[in-house]
């Protein structure tokens, strides 16, 4: 294994948990989303690293796509929903 | 035979198909959902005909061409192939039900539906782990989505909970398979259970997480908070499915995933279990929602299945006969029940009151009632039959005494539902009838009967169904539209040829309870005829007490017997609940009678020792250390009948409130199938001990202060009925003080209890209620004088309380007589004395019917009172006969049983029977000679009054009365009126409630407790995730840090 | 990197739980769930993959012959296909039904949503 | 507050066994009994490149089609949940159009992004990729659609169609192998053909095409639902 790899893979897990937080605290939803959708997008690269591309690809299509997109379209329908 | 997975195929070709059907083709839709259904359901039918009638052998069924750990496989045998019809008969009942619901929302909500089927098939059939996630993923989205189907709009809130929950639930599912998928190399259950080690080596975390997660899915308390919202809210048919397919499709799934575990975590799955059920069972008391009551008790009966599960070991070839006899119960109970809460407007239990007008929806009712609490002759029954043998057997004491005290909880609230139903005020809402609804519920009974007989066959303890008396009892059911006069000379004709026939088999114990119970309960059921019309009901359920009684008798094995005890006290508690106010008092019936039921289970079952087939008279053989927890056992469930003291609170409402003729069968009848209980038990079991008190001596003890209390209560009633109940108490008091004395003389004053307490008790109801009858009250104090108007009633009750108070001539005195004899040849001071004490007690109160009602001045408006009917006064009038005839020639019966009484005590008859006079160590007693000097004495002192009376002068009523201040309460002023205040105030200490209060907080306690705790389920659906989640990490503590 | 992955995927799907039963706004609960389900799936291709190998594709890079020296284990991978497309519908179902509260009660907040308790 | 502190409290717990998982797992060094018959055997038996593939169609064929449900089950829900209580009256709202730039370029695209989602199904036996990734990327040519004009109606019949003819075909494959060949989904109903190429590996490319067009048409259906819930 070598260290390029391995500290692209760090800094991709510091990444994702870094987003991951944004995704649990921010204070837009709307934040919170892309975030979420982001975190999926690190995920799919971090796939293709464990030799994965399969699940790379869906997770880039569908994870972090659709899914970010029918959050959206949901938070236009209901104007934030904010209480 | 087709391959399983066309069931599959078809669901989803189906549903798949009506996506390309027109919108407008609503008709074409629904035809294709129930054909697809059909088929699913004739496709499992062929597949259970296979197994279950041609013996064939479980088979496996290999996707993609290629062997199990590869590829995913299925499997069908008898277990799968019952519970995939199971799914498929549900889902097509739900079809039918639903049909406007799914005609409204189009062929959307058909998919859905079909769907949902075919997934809880696939969780049925699939064995490979992956495979089952997807399908248990099936379940949950189209349970999301047929929630939506409901007209409550709260539904959508319910459905979110649970997608909630069930994110949380597959997170755990996936991240604890992959570990054991690493662990052992394959996704295959059985490839996984027989790399068992390597999956704990590897982490038995893994399969902890897997374990959760299908378990939270079964609702485990505390994580079941979203069940119970979805039930509640859900349309009746989906939650039909959702209690019924879900919950059985679940519970296999666990099983399967238990299989992979191993015995090690049996007993998690039992302690999980059996805490929810016990847990869900005290929440549903306080339940007033019906649904959400049922939801309460779906979770509880998932839990006794988990426990059940638990103990698989244990049970053996037994697993599948207790499992799925619950199971199946449990399920068609619970669709049943939910259909017909579709039937009923509005969502009160006390809105079920509707269904009292349709006596077929109220059958179904009783049905469901009765296979979900277990009653014989359900599969509910023969299952928590072998449990218990298997438990106790097996020294798991702890979890049979919880299962009991559960399905005591669970029947008390159940029972109290029926109740409302037959007794509550008729809502306004009333009933949404539609022919089809009706006909899904109403299949549900004929399929719960199916079920009835099928598991009497397979039991291997003799079909109850094949029982005459039980079939005898059951054909009233389909006569209910005859005359009531009919049915009756058809009830008394049954009685009397059934005894006719068996009376030769027929040992004297058995004679002597047989001629009371059923040529006995022929007399009075000649009352009876009295009644006009057709009495709907009635006839079923005295039926059902008799073919009980007449089965009690004839027992032999204790399965025989219990089940015979189970089917009298259901009877009679239906007999009981008709009376006009009797509704609290029939559920404290059926609570104490039960719960004293649930005692003989288990100390049958201790005796048993896993033994089959175990016979009464191997009661003889139990050794110690059972040997006294058996003897104590089985005591206090027969003593629960014969209301001795601390569990007596039942019976005086309930023969108070009773019908006229009904209050005889009941007091004269019933409790002594108690003292039969008590008989067979002393004569196998005899002396026992129990830390070095001779358990006899405390049933001493207990018959002396039931007498002394049950006596120090009737004297203070106003209510004749009542007055004559807490008699009851007292007689059997005596009775089991003879019994409990355990000699000679002893039990045959017992045995001459028996028959002198049946006949002067019967025929004391029957006066009475004939008075009460005609006066409109039972209030002593508003009668009186009667006796010019109701000569035959008065001359009843006269004898009739000249027999109880055991003063010569009559029969009450040979018992007197027998009894201080039998005590002269006993060591039992204080019981002794306190039992003497009793005896003028007694006088006391019964010289107050004489005095009160028949004696004394005429009230005005009672001075058109006829005597009583004609039916009610005849089988009086046979009793005086008969207690004249008994008191003259006791050794007409008594002797045979002396004879047989005597082996038991040296081979000596108690007493000498020889002519007229019989004879004791300590004297004589000439009943023909007694009789006439009595009868002289009488003769003479009637005389005289008579001379007397003739110079009375009449005092003009209401000439002092009030010195013109009316009071607050009239009836105060009256002479009968809280007759003997003295007494009161002198030994009104004794008659303090205590028992009753006792009972009445524990009951108030559990309430309370399950009211505040229920307060848990706040209704927030993050709230329930983090219940789940909670319960996760209390289990990982409990458990995983103990292993 | 397997265990970075695992670790990762770990602590996203804490993280995502606490994200999911502390906001009481639905779609915040929503998305915090994406965050789990992503961190649950990165914890199933890491148990599969194997220092040194790679895809399990076959061609000339792979042939058919070395692939049981040469691949890493196809099964979790092929499992979490499934897992994602069954998150992806669980997902657009909890928002339908979002959506669907929201018009009824006017407000996402899950605490507001009470009617059925006890 | 009291909520986040026990939610971090039983997190906390969760985390410990999470993170006993994770310092027990021990990486294996040899492929496992399973995963060695997939590598040993698929090419063989069923002539696919992409061993994955081959277990998402044929191995495990029965977990993609619940799974394919699955989308078909959440699609069907949406509809019904979004058709209940839809108010009828459709109102038009004037909404700005869409730039010209992104008019032309979704024209441009559309195409291209359709038919790269066929190759990407079409494909699935041999390269990474198949029907998921191949319909999600069918299904975001729609969304591009959508976007250009938010009051863009596809045929909700169309829609329909095309999901329950895939589903029925992709049902009928899995019938005609257990008719024809080992079992239910067998991709041996037809040869395997030579290895590598687009014609091999029995009926999986088909199959995974109709799993494309499936999924396609539900990740449609469900935002084109979605989408048209602005009409209310």
């Amino acid at each position: 294994m070598n260290t390029v790899l391995l500290s692209i893979g760090v800094l991709l897990a510091v990444a994702m948990i870094g987003v991951a937080w944004l995704t649990i605290r921010a204070t837009r939803i709307a934040t919170a989303m892309l975030a979420a959708g982001l975190v999926s997008l690190f995920a799919s690269v971090l796939f293709l690293f464990l030799a994965a591309p399969d699940v790379a690809m869906t997770e880039a299509a569908i994870g972090s796509g659709l899914t970010t997109f029918l959050f959206f379209f949901v938070l236009g329908r209901v104007r934030g929903g904010q209480s | 035979m087709v391959s399983p997975l066309y069931i599959i195929a078809v669901g989803l070709g189906a549903a798949f198909l009506l996506g390309l059907l027109p919108e407008k083709w609503q008709r074409a839709a629904y035809g294709v959902t129930l054909l697809a259904l059909a088929l699913m359901g004739w496709i499992a039918g062929s597949w259970l005909w296979a197994f279950a009638l041609q013996g064939a052998a479980p088979v496996e069924i290999f996707t993609a061409g290629t062997q199990p750990p590869f590829a995913i496989n299925f499997r069908v045998g008898l277990a799968e192939a019952s519970l995939a019809l199971l799914m498929a008969l549900t889902g097509l009942h739900a079809a039918l039900y639903m049909r406007d619901t799914l005609f409204k929302q189009g062929r959307r909500a058909m998919a859905v539906l079909l769907i949902f089927v075919m997934a809880t098939c696939g969780v049925i059939f699939t064995r490979d782990l992956f495979n089952l996630f997807v399908f248990m993923e099936l379940v949950v989205i189209s349970t999301g989505g047929l929630v939506l189907l409901s007209a409550d709009r709260r539904a959508l809130g319910a459905g979110l909970k649970y997608l909630i929950v069930s994110q949380l639930v597959s997170i755990l599912m996936l991240v604890g398979m992959v570990f054991a998928y690493h662990a052992t190399g394959t996704l295959n259950i059985d490839g996984m259970a027989a790399a068992q080690a390597d999956l704990f080596k590897g982490g038995a975390l893994a399969f902890f997480l897997m374990l959760m997660a299908v378990l939270a899915e079964l609702k485990p308390f505390p994580a079941n908070g979203w069940g119970l919202d979805i039930y509640e809210s859900a349309h009746p048919a989906f939650a039909a499915l959702f209690s019924a397919a879900t919950g059985a499709a679940t519970v296999y799934a666990a099983d399967k995933l238990l299989l992979i575990g191993g015995a090690q975590w049996l007993p998690l799955a039992s302690a999980i279990g059996i805490v929810t059920f016990v847990v869900a069972n005290i929440f549903a008391l306080v339940q007033d929602n019906d649904r959400r009551l049922l939801g309460y008790s779906s979770i509880a009966q998932v839990g006794l299945i988990l426990t059940v599960i638990g103990q698989r070991d244990l049970l053996g070839e037994q697993y599948y006969f207790v499992a799925g006899g619950i199971l199946l119960a449990h399920a068609v109970a619970k669709a049943g029940l939910f259909w017909l809460s579709g039937l009923v407007a509005a969502r009160g239990l006390g809105d079920w009151a509707a269904l009292r007008g349709h006596p077929v929806l109220v059958f179904a009712f009783v049905t469901f009632i009765a296979l979900l609490v277990g009653l014989p002759p359900f599969p509910g029954f023969y299952a928590k039959w072998e449990l218990a043998h298997a438990l106790a057997a097996n020294g798991q004491l702890w979890l049979l005494g919880l299962i009991l005290f559960g399905a005591l909880l669970e029947a008390a609230y159940l029972f109290r539902w029926f109740g409302y139903v037959l007794k509550r005020e008729q809502p306004q809402a009333g009933l949404l009838l539609q022919a089809i609804k009706e006909d899904v519920a109403l299949s549900a009974v004929v399929v719960a009967w199916l079920l009835a007989y099928l598991w009497g066959e397979l039991s291997g303890q003799g079909n109850l169904l094949h029982a005459i008396p039980l079939l005898f009892a059951l054909l009233f059911l389909p006569l209910d539209w005859l005359p009531a006069k009919l049915k009756n000379g058809l009830a008394i004709a049954g009685l009397v040829g059934w005894f006719y026939l068996h009376y030769p088999s027929y040992d004297a114990l058995q004679l002597i309870f047989a001629a009371v119970m059923l040529p006995g309960g022929a007399i009075i059921l000649l009352a009876s005829f009295q009644t006009q019309q057709r009495r709907v009901g009635f006839y079923p359920a005295a039926m059902l007490m008799f073919a009980g009684l007449a089965m009690l008798i004839e027992a032999k094995t204790s399965f025989a017997f219990f089940a015979a005890w189970e089917l009298l006290t259901v009877g009679s508690y239906f007999l009981i609940l008709r009376g006009k106010h009797s509704e609290p008092h029939a559920l404290s019936y059926i609570v104490f009678s039960l719960g004293g039921a649930f005692l003989m289970l288990a100390g049958f079952a201790l005796a048993a020792q896993g033994v089959p087939d175990f016979k009464i008279a191997a009661l003889a053989q139990v050794a110690e250390p059972f040997a006294p927890w058996v003897f104590a056992l089985l005591a206090i469930g027969f003593m629960t009948k014969t209301a001795a003291v601390g569990v007596h609170i039942w019976l005086p409402g309930a023969h108070a409130e009773a019908e006229t003729d009904v209050s005889p069968l009941v007091s004269g009848i019933l409790l002594k199938a108690g003292l039969f209980g008590l008989f067979v038990l002393l004569m196998t079991m005899g002396k026992q001990q129990l830390y070095g008190v001779e358990l006899t001596h405390v049933m001493l003890w207990i018959g002396a202060i039931s007498a002394l209390i049950g006596n120090l209560l009737a004297i203070f009633q106003e209510d004749a009925k009542r007055l004559l109940a807490y008699s009851s108490i007292g007689q059997m008091g005596y009775a089991l003080f003879g019994l409990a004395m355990m000699n000679h003389l002893g039990w045959l004053m017992a045995l001459m209890f028996v028959i002198n307490h049946y006949i002067y008790k019967s025929m004391l109801f029957l006066s009475v209620g004939g008075v009460a009858k005609r006066t409109g009250t039972r209030d002593m104090y508003r009668m009186g004088g009667l006796i010019t108007l109701m000569p035959l009633s008065f001359i009843a009750t006269l004898i009739g309380i000249i027999a109880v108070s055991g003063v010569p001539p009559l029969s009450g005195f040979g018992g007197r007589w027998i009894f201080y004899n039998a005590i002269m040849t006993a060591e039992y001071r204080l019981p002794m004395v306190i039992i003497f004490l009793a005896g003028p007690i007694a006088f006391l109160y019964l010289f107050r019917l004489i005095h009160t009602i028949f004696l004394g001045q005429l009230k005005d408006e009672l001075r058109t009172v006829k005597e009583a009917p004609f039916w009610i006064v005849l089988p009086q009038m046979i009793f005086v006969v008969a207690l004249l005839v008994f008191a003259l020639i006791p050794g007409m019966a008594l002797r045979h049983v002396d004879a047989y009484l005597a082996p038991f005590f040296g081979g000596q008859n108690g007493l000498d029977w020889a002519g007229l006079t019989i004879t004791s160590e300590f004297g004589y007693w000439s009943p023909v000679s007694i009789m006439l000097i009595i009868g002289v004495i009488f003769a003479t002192l009637f005389a005289w009054l008579l001379f007397v009376n003739r110079r009375a002068q009449p005092v003009k009523q209401f000439n002092i009365v009030f010195a013109g201040e009316r009071p607050f309460r009239p009836e105060t002023t009256h002479f009968a009126w809280n007759f003997f205040a003295p007494y009161r105030k002198a030994l009104g200490f004794l008659t303090q409630p205590l028992v009753t209060i006792f009972w009445e907080t524990l009951t108030e306690l559990l309430h309370s407790a399950a009211d505040i705790l229920r307060r848990m389920y706040t209704g927030n659906g993050q709230t329930y995730a983090i219940h789940l989640l909670a319960f996760v990490i209390i289990v990982y503590l409990l458990w995983m840090g103990g292993l | 990197m397997d265990w970075i992955a695992m670790a990762t995927g770990f602590i996203l799907i804490l993280m995502g739980l606490y994200g999911a039963l502390t906001n009481r706004n639905i779609l915040r609960i929503i998305v915090s769930f994406s965050v789990a389900n992503t961190g649950v799936n990165l914890v199933l291709v890491a148990v599969g993959y194997m220092r040194g190998r790679t895809a399990p594709i076959l061609d000339e890079a792979v042939p058919m012959t070395d692939a049981v020296t040469r691949i890493i284990d196809p099964l979790p991978q092929a499992l979490v296909l499934t897992a994602i497309v069954i998150g992806l519908g669980v997902t657009a179902l909890m928002l339908t039904y979002a959506y669907k509260l929201y018009e009824e009660k006017g407000t996402l907040d899950i605490s507001k949503c009470r009617d059925l308790k006890w | 507050m009291i909520r986040r502190f026990a939610v971090f409290l039983l997190l906390l717990g969760l985390g410990a066994i999470f993170a006993d998982l994770l310092l027990g797992y021990t990486p294996s060094e040899e492929l496992n009994l399973t995963a060695r018959y997939y590598a040993e055997h698929t090419a063989q038996d069923l002539g696919a490149a992409n061993i994955v593939t081959a277990i998402v169609v044929t191995y495990r064929g029965l977990d993609t089609l619940g799974e394919v449900t699955v989308l078909f089950l959440t699609a069907t829900i949406i509809g019904m949940v979004l058709a209940r209580g839809r108010k009828h009256r459709a109102l038009q709202r004037q909404l700005p159009a869409a730039g010209e730039l992104l008019t032309t370029g979704s024209r441009l695209l559309v195409p291209l992004i359709l038919l790269l989602g066929v190759y990407v199904f079409v494909n699935g036996h041999l390269t990474p990729g198949g029907g998921f990734q191949g319909g999600a990327i069918v299904a975001s040519a729609a969304l591009l659609l959508l976007l250009t004009d938010p009051l863009k109606r596809f045929s909700h019949r169309l829609i329909a169609v095309m999901e329950a003819v895939s589903g029925l075909f992709f049902i009928g494959l899995g019938v005609l192998g257990l008719v024809y060949a080992g079992g239910f989904l067998d991709s041996r109903v037809l040869p395997n053909g030579a290895f590598g190429t687009l014609f091999s590996a029995g009926v999986m490319p088909i199959i995974y095409s109709f799993i494309g067009l499936k999924v396609g048409a539900e990740f449609t259906s469900m935002l084109t639902h979605l989408a048209e819930t602005e009409q209310s």
